[in-house]
């Protein structure tokens, strides 16, 4: 078993990492650059090292010196989390050459599975479906309605030469076929001097599922069902769940088993997420195959019950899994939010800075996943996410009415952050009746974005209490009730004593 | 005119405390009169009692004196208190006519990627000034307004503050 | 439904009822005393009145002022959380006979339940084992034989008249047990010239062992399962756990029907708890029942997934139970450990005071319930009890383990606390193992009020912090690296700001 | 002599910087040298590097005028600093001969519930003087001399603060 884990990474997944191996008696080993001295998994672990300047490109990102911290603290392990060198395969081979484990895949499926072309032949030889399309320019017209007719409708036509919207065409059914393929060759003729053009499946309403897996070395693969990834922001996904409100037992059952194929047609070892496209009829594709840990993995554990860090180092250790698929199924209901340091009513533009208070939310059915404290001055040079609040409900219902309490409860001062916008999200009739897809955010602009209504009363109180903090400050109340560490009889009783000693 | 005025948004009050007793107070904000209980009971957060209603409302220091950031549940609103001092301080600026200099500052911390002009240059009102850095993502900044650039505060590399002041338009 | 929801408590209890309201769309209304304007449930609830000085007797417990609180917010249900006014009938009857809703069992079921004779008598005839013993007194010698033969060895002779341990005698087998009663009499005679006895079953290593109960008004009633609580100091439970490491499924089924027979015995409605005494041979007897929310009943939440607030508050609003039996199973394991203002090493002496600073544990599968934070002063008038840690595992050992874990993460300074001791608690073996019983704490003396070993390091380092930390207060390194706001870069920054606008 | 001292249970050490370049502090307690890195990263919590390992510790202050509370984990530590200042007070204390003083002091919060003695009494050691209430129990104090009750400082019904004095001895 591994007695020692180098965490290369930093921030909340860090934190995650060293928590599971303190309950598993593991010995952690955190690196930090000039930036993190401070931070939290920096306090956390068992030892820290130094790996340089505050930028990425020269601490996190250099795998000699993650190496070298490895081998002074005789780490028998390598944990690299998510981002930073997660999916990076010239790492892996650098870490196992060096008699490491590295808690992960090996370098080969990093590879295949980080290339988008290779990752799709693959898919197709292993019988998962990607989004249909045509692989090779076509310019006669005739052969541009036939693959039409075996793609099936609706379907974006694209300028192969293409860019920037120019010769694409959306076509929904056969009627309008004709006349769209040639409008669009003609107007790719005209904008890049080729009429040529390919045809793609357009998925309209998609929502991105992914499917976690867990595989050990002895073949032995199973999946812990799936994640709904539809709420995003830029691309960016900013609320998970499980199940996922479009999902159907048997769907369940047959993209699970087309994820774990996936998985095997690449000799997958370790904890790995597939990523589908799935339409409003739940017809599914592949997207792609992240080989790490994602961010949003707690509403997995949360519903299966597994630690999936814990099954992480085990795997790594040469153990085999200890859950066969018939153990796993989900129990109730989980959602995640991310917590960013930005400013959602200004185009999301990063809030880095001090944090001068915070309170979390607790109680029954909530978790939280973070790094920062009351005083912590968050850098400019990482990821915004600060931390990631995780609720749980019996039914999909209490799952969101905890997650708007828990958002309620959440109090973070000093910085801009997301815990609003996520609040709103809560409240829209489509979320809370788990109606959404990828367009959500950009759907419900105007709800989300909204300025605030509030009572007059409000906003009379925050001009009060902003004068009483004022006041305070000024020191103008002093010795009066708002002061905060002593009741009165408090401060006489410390008087005499005081006048006791030194009489 | 001596009272304190409480400015949030367009909205300026004053204030005064009518009756003091305690946690409990009387005061006059604008033309209303509050009866309530106020006590700070941690570092930055009050609790508030008025009738029997119970808020739970939290405030830091904007960073510019006098001026409070406060949060309620997800209501946020920024009050400038304007005491005498503030008073005087306006009036100087305004007399001296420095209250016109037209700095741009940054809206948030980070670091200085490209600056576009130089000491001399004339700009217009949206004109791209500067692109400033920060977790992963690149901010363009305009020019608000238009005239000739005085000063550039900062240089390429520079790691700024947010509200740094960046650059002087006269 | 119920729309408003008074909150006749105070604490942790308090702030959890109000959490679980929050997620039901109920406002709620708290009342405080003189001592608590600044206690959290104050600051949780929408609503808070003003109900008297410090002391409970004048504030919590004086009947009229809830009842008036009620009136005045316009309440329509009161939740007697436990303690206070919880296991009250008269406060049930006068909050009915109001046109309020009580958030308990009738008046009746409290009265019949709250008087230990009544509630042995009416558990006997529902075929609920109660300890066995004889009810009357004895001075026959051949009497009291066939007695201790009707009961079964162990059995334990006490004189009639008794007290102070005199003419008691502990019986195993039958060859002594002439020999003690005659001694036994001869005894009682001498000290209190009363030579009557009375004979009770022995209880040699005794478990308490509970069930939770839910009940509707339509005479549904189904049982949650039990929870361990044999961990005990001066007869209050410290930790907890379900399931119990010495419970079958059989005992389990049998237990459950009993526990559902003792509820409808007094026609229970809301939620319930029934204590047994559970011998090392899986013996059990009915010690009391307790109508209302237990201290414990967050690990019964988390296996079983149901908010048991909510379905207190569903049951009072005349729904029927959501529940039936099949619908109810332990998923994994829960341990609660609650956390005292005491000084263990001082014979528990409560240790009120003000919070200085507190750093609660979070991660996968921790849920904290409290009500203390930073700057908070722990009044002296209350229960010493402030937050109650849960931690749940898919096996125990993950469960014990994420506790160690929790409680190592979890510091409060400025008052003593039990965090220390509970520590030492999940690091016995026989703790680990499961194998304990209500004399575990008295057991483990040695183990659990050991003095510290430590490496010499660490008193060195905290001999270093100590001085630095007196070197900051005497201002000595305050531009150094030590100060906590700002960096150098930013210092520098805020002052050309300042400058600027001050030229 | 004019070196800091700290204290802890019956050990007492001097303590020196040697060096100090930002967190990194080369130190000597004692006989032994200490080269680490040393923060504050919250109020009342510093973080330690020594070598490569990591301690997360926690300080307050007792009560006690350069007395601190220190904790790492379950270990916790009462740390005096014996600076010149205490020096001075404690030989004046001695001087003065009024660090004989017995003072009878309450070991926790509480309500004074039952006062036994009066001034002029005389205790003997391990005798109850004194009922202290908090959190529902009741805890019964002994006197650790013995003598003659020459004040008391506190009456029944009055709430007191740990370490209170409650009654002198002469």
């Amino acid at each position: 078993m591994i007695k020692k884990i180098l965490i290369a990474n930093r921030g909340e997944i860090a934190v995650r990492i060293i928590r599971s191996c303190r309950e598993m008696g593991i010995k952690t080993v955190a690196v930090f650059s000039d930036a993190d001295r401070k931070s939290l998994h920096v306090r956390y672990a068992d030892e820290a090292i130094h790996i340089g300047p505050a930028p990425s490109a020269e601490s996190y990102l250099v795998m000699d010196k993650i190496i070298e911290a490895a081998r002074i603290s005789g780490a028998d392990a390598i944990h690299p989390g998510y981002g930073f060198l997660s999916e990076n395969a010239q790492f892996a081979d650098l870490v196992r050459n060096e008699g490491i484990v590295f808690i992960g895949p090996s370098s080969e499926s990093i590879r295949l599975m980080g290339d988008k072309i290779s990752a799709r032949n693959i898919m197709t030889q292993a019988g998962v479906p990607v989004v249909p399309g045509t692989r090779e320019k076509i310019s006669d017209v005739e052969e541009a309605l036939e693959a039409i007719n075996n793609i099936g409708y609706p379907v974006m036509i694209k300028a192969s030469a293409g860019g920037g919207g120019k010769g694409m065409r959306l076509v929904f059914k056969e009627s309008e076929s004709l006349q769209a393929i040639t409008s669009a060759k003609s107007e790719a003729k005209a904008s890049f001097g080729d009429d040529s053009v390919y045809i793609e499946k357009y998925i309209s309403s998609p929502h991105h599922i992914e499917f976690q897996v867990l595989a050990d070395r002895f073949g032995n693969t199973i999946h812990l069902c799936e994640r709904e990834c539809s709420i995003q922001r830029r691309h960016q996904k900013i609320v998970e769940e499980t199940p996922s409100p479009i999902m159907t037992e048997s769907l369940r059952r047959e993209m699970g088993e087309k994820a774990i194929a996936a998985a095997r047609s690449v000799n997958y070892e370790g904890a790995g997420t597939i990523e589908f496209l799935v339409d409003d009829k739940l017809n599914y594709y592949f997207l792609e195959m992240n080989t790490r840990l994602q961010v949003e993995h707690p509403i997995t554990e949360r519903v299966t019950g597994v630690d999936l860090v814990k099954e992480q180092i085990r795997i790594a250790s040469g153990e085999k899994l200890a859950y066969s698929q018939s153990d796993i199924f989900q129990d109730g209901h989980a959602i995640e939010c991310r917590i960013y340091a930005e400013d959602p009513d200004n185009n999301f533009m990063p809030s880095p800075g001090l944090i001068k208070k915070i309170t979390e939310p607790m109680g029954f059915g909530v978790r939280v996943d973070g790094y920062v404290y009351e005083g912590y001055e968050i850098p400019i040079h990482y990821d915004p996410m600060i931390s990631k609040v995780i609720t749980w409900g019996k039914t999909r219902d209490e799952a969101v009415r905890r997650m708007r309490r828990s958002l309620e409860e959440y109090y973070i001062m000093g910085i801009k952050t997301s815990i609003d916008f996520l609040e709103k999200i809560m409240e829209i009739p489509e979320y809370i009746n788990g109606e959404y897809d990828t367009h959500f955010i950009e759907l419900h602009r105007d709800a989300l974005f909204c300025s605030d209504h509030y009572p007059a009363e409000i906003e009379d109180m925050a001009m009060i209490v902003a004068f009483f903090e004022y006041l305070e400050n000024a020191g103008a109340i002093k010795n009066g009730s708002s002061h905060l560490n002593f009741s009165n009889w408090k401060m006489q009783k410390r008087k005499n004593n005081f006048n006791l000693f030194r009489h | 005119m001596s009272a304190i005025q409480l400015r949030t948004g367009d909205r300026t009050e004053s204030i005064e405390i009518l009756e003091q007793t305690g946690n409990k107070v009387k005061l006059r904000l604008g033309e209303k009169e509050y009866q309530l209980d106020i006590v700070k009971v941690e570092k930055n957060i009050f609790s508030l009692l008025l009738g029997n209603k119970s808020y739970n409302i939290e405030v830091v220091s904007s960073g510019k004196k006098n001026t409070f950031s406060v949060k309620y549940i997800c209501h946020s609103f920024n009050v400038q208190i304007i005491d005498a001092e503030t008073r005087y301080m306006q009036n100087r600026l305004k007399a001296s006519g420095e209250d016109g200099v037209n700095i741009i500052s940054s809206p948030m911390p980070g670091k200085i990627v490209k600056v576009m002009v130089k000491p001399g240059d004339k700009v217009i009102a949206g004109q791209i000034v500067i692109t400033v850095s920060a977790m992963k993502m690149e901010s363009e900044y305009k020019s608000g307004k238009s005239g000739i650039v005085k000063e550039v505060m900062v240089s390429e590399g520079d790691i700024v503050d947010a509200n740094a002041p960046l650059i002087v338009l006269e």
